[in-house]
């Protein structure tokens, strides 16, 4: 199934990945297409890591925190947030449709809801198409 | 570039992964990769032949970087990093792939998972070339403690380290100790008098020697980190105190749900309606009057003020369906004839002798109804037929609208957190939940230590608690903090950010980005620095700053960006092979 | 919240006043739901009797003055029995029905009766003295009754009083059965419409179609005769004694009001005649179900026979005494012992007359009359119910 | 360079313009009467702007017979690419020499379109332009005299180290020409050269480094302004204004000429070391300072950055990750 789009994810520690691994422990399906990174905090997460992302194919870049208020580190998600509205306007401006990065809030205890936005996001993903950032950077015209 | 020497350990986790990856495969694959010395697959890793397999690896084929492909880092990191360390390998020469939760369990077409596999281990294997070895560090502890808040959890604790005869500062904001226990006459469910309980703790907190209680103050501020902070206690009166302490209790307490918010109670409008605390307070006067001064004949006592509901606070205070039962008997020994009505919404009665006081109490002619707490609330109004309030509701039980006439209502109000929370939150570098509350570093293995080391959070600052639990979590940081001090030294966090001070340009970006103060300016060389020891590595200075000087320890962009390059290579190798 | 009422207001005293009625522990009722689960009756979403119990804890009286379902429960126990908590939902659904009665009657002498045995009994013996006296004073044994004995040695019943000829005694007799059966009757009807309209027209949320009301009809008389719904309660051997009892007492009543003119006859017919054997099945039935039930009220087992209102012992010695003065009477009669056949009529008549009189509208004996008309109460209103597809709501029977 | 040490005779230096605004190399002549001692060091063997030198005349040059190439501008058409390649190959040192060779620089802009909405622009819709019969610059035009040839206009822009291999960078829009002079002198003088690839005649740290403003910890901004909406007081960090200043991410060197002019850092020395995306770093770092956790007001706050795109990468889009247009199937493409 290479013809399903890649998502690269990448989740906090704390919150986002550990909602990850109970969806995972209470057996939950969801779309294989999708590959995690984990990093310690979603304040972690800047525009490098995703422009990166989609610069070596991805489709869709999935970026998961904790719920506001509830962040490990106080406020590395808000940071997240507010990278994240940039970077959509930025992308945007390059003609990518910015429904490729999506951030969404999943707590520890949201395994069932990783799985549906998982599902969720692949299906617009697909939606939207494969992605051309990968094929137009490599080509010289 | 030397060499690098990896192994790769694909787990089968019995079948919980082989069944749905093909882990020969992937190991196979992986041997392919640059760098990858040898790669293997075993039924168990984690098992101690597992352990002991890599551990002889490392020492035969000379590796030095090894990538475990299993479960959640989040179970078995520490396992492996043991095995590493074992084998007299850096600790942080491990990255783990995730091929169990997030693959083998969450998918159901084995080509695809085993692909997922190979395409995460191959990213662990391009990540682990990037890592460095890091090492342990050690600071000293301050043997004195800092209290903040001076109410049974902030006394209790007092107490423990005082009896290990270890100095303790205990801040109470108030002129007086005590906190909420102190307002009450008895506790549930024995009903027993707290009124002695209290005011003896009180004694002994005062006439112990290692304890310094300081009244009417608060902390101003704090520095430092683990073992060796600093901080400024001012009192109403300006005097000002500074001291020394290794570690910090935040014992700050409750603050009651403010009644008057709830619109369908009309508290500032009817005499009849008191709250909870202004009941104990007439329990403890031992006259039952409301605020006309009659002895009620009807009672209503509403449980949930302000709790379980979407519009106020959506948590359970899990202290008032007690205290509300408590109320009826002692009401009912005050006033045998009064009719007593319990309005509930859910009756939470959890705990030792907790259902027992509410069967027992079910017994003494008390009328128990249950409201709606999705629905609107019960709406209190005067009773046109009479002199008191008349409480109208859909009782759920039996889905009749009824009318409860009542000439005293209790309203059980929540606990909610303290109004200094925030502030006290951004002293001591400790989190706060959408609600206010303190939160812990972990809900369960670790409930009363919080993710800034040597803060601990214990009572009702962290969540809605009773006595006993307060006082047992006191005691409990008190224990977490013994063993640091008995020790005399702490290990702090390793995988903090640490600055390149030849790129380092002093724009100071990183600075307010900390939440624990951890990066400050120097001035005299015109650059940021990180204390390490308060740094716990969250990575949002690094991705904050500009010029790139600052990095986080194992988690730094080159070890992201080539973890994204493997996952992604991994993906378009296949693809290819499928399309050719 | 607009449409309360002050029929809404509870009332925690109300609990104690059902007490009168019936003995519960209904406040340790916690609405665990086991009786509901273990109710034959009971249907998805409908809480019986857990709805009642719920609703007098509150002290609604106005909404169980409204409810059937009281009415609906054959009292097999299986609810007290699983009773977690010893609340006795069965013994409070016996306490409603009681105190139903007592709403429906407007005499409001059901109420006495119900609430104090002392005026139940004075109110039977000023009934049966009367009955006495009158026999006494205006039907004297004659004079030369030791003469009437037929030739198979029977005593002529009819022939006994003084200066009354023997048709004209029955017919006399029968004026009586007659003028109680009107009084009777018309207190029972006058309380069964009271029963209709507490249940029924004053409900606003049902509006029964006319059409229903012929289309169910049937169900008053099956289950009259029948007593279907008790069947339902898995103790089916106690449903067919309640059975035997109920059909011989019909028969006896009907036997003894409708047709007395060819039963009370002056000759002693054959055994095998349809009037000795019609006899015969009822004191059969009647005794051996009285039998039973006084045995176990006197055990207190079962569950349901724990709890013995004085209007149960009133209503089981009536009847009883009903109907040993019968066989005695007919023994005597058999006997050809005049005297004797004539004082023991009177004793008779003295114990039936008050038990009709108070039982029939205002005791124990009307559930005879309401039971099956809350049947066909419900299904009046499951039938609107239907229409409106809120099931649900029903009262529990199908 | 060991050669041209050993070799008595002068260096042989060309200075290429490619697309460029032609600023670098009036930045060599900025040296002033130091182009003395630069003709005295070394002959210009290829200067278009001051040179009758024909392309044909460095064909016919042996490989590796220049000693320095100073290219300047980006790759934007065909000829460039040609001369870029020639010149690789003629010299021994091959350096990236201003922003627009370092990292595409201005003309590098043209990448946030393509090609057709270029030419469409430039050709049709051009406020001063009538083009009725919509004739487009063609490669090949037969005229009577023959077939007069036009270089092929790339449909995007290319920064030198995209079409070849470059010994060195010297970034600035234009680059300081002391820095030149300096890096100048110590080819001659034959120090040491630093490791292929180096940028040279900038710094490791950032321009804050050398900013003499005021700096403090307070980077909160609640509305970001544009230059004209601010009373610059002249002596605080632009960012703590509200000014979008690429200052901290990029390498000082160039003496912080416009911030000196009171104009904030536009980053055209480029970015810090080991940065793999030039504007990424400051479009977090910008992100980070916004005051605000609520996302409707950050959205509003993130709206007073007029062009993301042309403020982050205003030197640097063709180096970016995200180096020109992307056409996706359903997004319309706004032009800034």
């Amino acid at each position: 199934m290479s013809k399903d789009p890649t998502i690269v994810a990448f989740l906090c520690n704390w919150c986002s990945y550990t909602g990850a691994d109970l969806a995972g422990t209470s057996r939950m399906k969801y779309n294989s297409n999708i590959r995690v990174i984990r990093v310690m905090c979603s304040g972690r997460i800047g525009p490098t890591f995703v422009l990166k992302a989609f610069r070596e194919g991805a489709d869709g870049v999935l970026i998961c925190g904790c719920h506001p208020g509830d962040c490990h580190y106080h406020e590395g998600n808000y940071k997240c947030l507010r990278r994240f509205h940039l970077l959509q306007k930025y992308v945007s401006q390059l003609g990518m449709d910015k429904d490729r990065i999506r951030l969404e809030w999943i707590s520890a205890s949201e395994g069932k809801e990783f799985a549906e936005l998982v599902n969720n996001f692949s299906n617009k993903i697909k939606e939207i198409g494969k992605s051309k950032v990968r094929k137009t950077m490599e080509e010289w015209t | 570039m030397e060499e690098k020497r990896i192994g790769v350990y694909v787990c089968w986790c019995g079948t919980n992964i082989a069944m749905m990856v093909d882990v020969k495969d992937v190991s196979k694959e992986m041997e392919k990769l640059p760098g990858v010395v040898l790669a293997k697959n075993y039924k168990y890793m984690c098992s101690d032949p597992g352990q002991d397999m890599i551990i002889k690896d490392i020492k035969k084929y000379n590796l030095d970087r090894i990538v475990v492909a299993a479960c959640s880092p989040r179970i078995h990191e520490i396992t492996f990093r043991n095995a590493l360390e074992n084998a007299g390998l850096n600790p942080y020469m491990l990255q783990m792939a995730n091929i169990s939760e997030q693959d083998s369990w969450v998918h159901t077409d084995r080509i695809e998972a085993t692909r997922k596999a190979k395409s995460l281990v191959a990213a662990a294997i391009r990540r682990v070339i990037h890592h460095k070895p890091l090492k342990k560090r050690i600071v000293n502890v301050h043997p004195n403690t800092l209290i903040i808040g001076g109410g049974v959890a902030g006394m209790s604790a007092a107490l423990e380290l005082s009896e290990a005869g270890k100095k303790s500062f205990l801040i109470e904001k108030s002129d007086q100790l005590g906190g909420t226990a102190a307002k009450l006459k008895l506790s549930f469910p024995y009903l027993n008098d707290v009124v002695n309980d209290i005011s003896n703790l009180i004694k002994r907190v005062e006439k112990s020697e290692h304890i310094q209680v300081i009244l009417n103050a608060e902390v101003q501020e704090i520095h430092g980190f683990i073992g060796n902070f600093n901080g400024i206690v001012k009192t109403t009166d300006e005097k000002e105190y500074s001291i020394e302490f290794g570690n910090t209790i935040v014992a700050t307490g409750l603050k009651s749900f403010d009644a008057g918010k709830l619109k369908n109670y009309g508290y500032w409008k009817y005499s009849e309606v008191i709250t909870s605390i202004e009941f104990e307070l007439l329990v403890k006067q031992g006259v039952v009057v409301n605020k006309k001064g009659i002895v009620p004949e009807n009672i209503a006592i509403i449980h949930c003020a302000g709790s379980r509901n979407e519009n106020y606070n959506n948590y359970c205070s899990r202290t008032c369906c007690m205290s509300a039962l408590k109320y009826a008997n002692q009401l009912r020994n005050l006033l045998p004839d009064a009719n007593i009505f319990e309005m509930y919404a859910d009756m939470r009665t959890f705990g030792r002798g907790c259902e027992e006081l509410y069967t027992s109490t079910s017994r003494k002619g008390i009328m128990f109804l249950m409201f709606d707490q999705r629905a609107e609330l019960p709406l209190i109004k005067e009773d046109e037929r009479g002199n008191g309030v008349v409480i109208e509701f859909k009782e759920l039980l039996s889905g009749e609208e009824i009318q409860v006439p009542a000439d005293l209502v209790i309203l059980m109000v929540g606990m909610e957190a303290h109004e200094n929370a925030k502030s006290v939150s951004h002293l001591s570098g400790i989190s706060m939940d959408s609600n206010g509350f303190f939160i812990e570093k972990h809900p369960k293995l670790d409930p009363v230590a919080t993710t800034t080391d040597g803060v601990y959070v214990v009572g009702s600052c962290q969540a809605p608690k009773d006595i006993p639990d307060s006082v047992s979590q006191a005691k409990a940081a008190v224990a977490r903090i013994l063993a640091t001090i008995l020790r005399g030294t702490v290990e702090v966090e390793v995988t903090t950010a640490e600055i390149n001070a030849d790129i380092c340009c002093g724009c100071q970006f990183c600075i307010s980005v900390c939440p624990y103060g951890a990066n400050s300016f120097d001035a005299a060389n015109d650059v940021s620095v990180v204390n390490e020891v308060l740094c716990k590595g969250c990575g949002t200075c690094a991705t904050a700053c500009p010029s790139g000087a600052i990095s986080t320890k194992h988690f730094t962009d080159e070890q992201i960006l080539s973890q994204i390059e493997g996952l992604m290579a991994k993906v378009h190798e296949l693809e290819e092979l499928e399309t050719n | 919240m607009g449409g309360l009422t002050m029929n809404t207001r509870v009332n925690p005293d109300f609990e104690k006043e059902l007490q009168k009625y019936g003995k519960g522990n209904w406040n340790e009722c916690f609405h665990c739901g086991n009786c509901t689960a273990i109710c034959p009756l009971s249907e998805d979403g409908f809480l019986f009797p857990r709805n009642s119990i719920r609703t007098l804890q509150m002290g609604l009286e106005k909404k169980l003055e409204t409810s059937i379902e009281p009415w609906l429960c054959y009292y097999c126990g299986d609810c007290s029995e699983t009773c977690p908590r010893d609340a006795n939902p069965g013994e409070l659904m016996m306490a409603l029905r009681r105190y139903l009665t007592t709403r429906y009657d407007w005499t409001g002498l059901s109420k006495k009766f119900y609430t104090s045995a002392v005026w139940e009994y004075a109110a039977i013996a000023i009934i049966a003295l009367l009955v006495i006296v009158s026999f006494l004073v205006f039907l004297p044994l004659r004079p030369d009754a030791a003469l009437m004995v037929n030739e198979s040695g029977g005593v002529m019943i009819n022939s006994l009083v003084a200066g009354v000829s023997p048709d004209r005694f029955v017919t006399l007799i029968e004026y009586g059965d007659w003028l109680m059966a009107v009084i009777v009757g018309g207190l029972l009807i006058t309380n069964i419409f009271n029963m209709y309209y507490k249940t029924i027209i004053a409900d606003k949320t049902v509006k029964i179609p006319l059409s229903a009301y012929f289309k169910e009809f049937w169900q008053l008389i099956y289950n009259f005769v029948t007593q279907a719904s008790f069947s339902k309660c898995e103790k089916r051997s106690y449903w067919l004694g309640h059975l035997l009892l109920m059909t011989g007492y019909t028969i006896m009543f009907i036997i003894v009001v409708v047709f007395l003119p060819y039963f009370q006859i002056e000759e002693v017919v054959p055994v095998w005649h349809w009037q000795r054997l019609l006899g015969y099945y009822a004191t059969f039935g009647i005794l051996f179900f009285l039998g039973i039930v006084i045995f176990q009220r006197l055990r207190k087992n079962p569950i349901t026979m724990k709890f013995s209102h004085a209007s149960d012992w009133i209503f089981i010695i009536m009847l009883a005494l009903t109907t040993l003065t019968g066989i005695i009477l007919h023994i005597f009669r058999l006997a050809g012992m005049v005297e004797a056949t004539y004082y023991t009529y009177i004793i008779h008549l003295a114990v039936l007359v008050p038990m009709i009189v108070i039982e029939v509208p205002f005791s124990k004996w009307s559930h005879l009359a309401y039971r099956p008309f809350a049947i066909y109460f419900s299904k009046l209103k499951l039938a609107t119910l239907k229409e409106k597809s809120v099931r649900k709501l029903a009262p529990a029977i199908s | 360079m060991d050669a041209t040490k050993n070799n008595k005779s002068k260096l042989k230096l060309a200075i290429y313009w490619g697309a460029a605004c032609g600023g670098c190399c009036v930045s060599v002549l900025d040296v002033h009467e130091h182009l003395y001692d630069i003709v005295a060091a070394a002959d210009l063997v290829f200067w278009p702007i001051a040179l009758d030198t024909k392309y044909k005349d460095v064909e016919a040059m042996e490989d590796d017979f220049i000693d320095i190439t100073l290219f300047n501008g980006a790759v934007r058409n065909s000829e460039n690419e040609h001369m870029a390649h020639l010149l690789r190959q003629k010299s021994k040192i091959l350096v990236a020499y201003g922003s627009c060779a370092h990292l595409g620089g201005i003309p590098g802009l043209a990448n946030l379109s393509d090609k057709k909405e270029l030419f469409n622009r430039v050709y049709l819709e051009s406020e001063s332009t009538m083009n009725s019969e919509q004739i487009f610059p063609q490669t090949k035009t037969e005229v009577k005299e023959g077939i007069l040839e036009l270089p092929e206009f790339y449909n995007d822009v290319r920064a030198l180290n995209q079409v070849t291999d470059v010994d060195f960078y010297i970034p600035g829009c234009p680059p300081t020409s002391d820095r030149l002079l300096e890096v100048f002198t110590a080819i001659v003088s034959g120090s040491e050269l630093p490791p292929k690839g180096s940028v040279i005649g900038a710094q490791m740290k950032p321009l804050c480094d050398e900013c003499e403003r005021k700096k403090s910890d307070k980077k909160q901004v609640k509305k970001f302004l544009r230059p004209w909406e601010v009373i610059d007081d002249g002596e605080t960090c632009f960012i703590e204004q509200g000014l979008i200043c690429l200052g901290p991410a990029t390498r000082a060197g160039c003496g912080y000429r416009c911030i000196k002019g009171n104009a904030p850092c536009r980053g055209c020395y480029g970015p810090t070391p080991d940065i793999i995306d030039p504007g990424a770093k400051m479009m977090s770092a910008i992100a980070t300072a916004i005051d605000s956790n609520d996302p409707d007001e950050i959205l509003e706050i993130i709206d007073s950055i007029e062009d993301p795109a042309g403020t982050f990468y205003r030197v640097s889009v063709p180096a970016a990750l995200f180096r020109k247009k992307i056409v996706e199937n359903n997004v319309e493409v706004k032009i800034t």
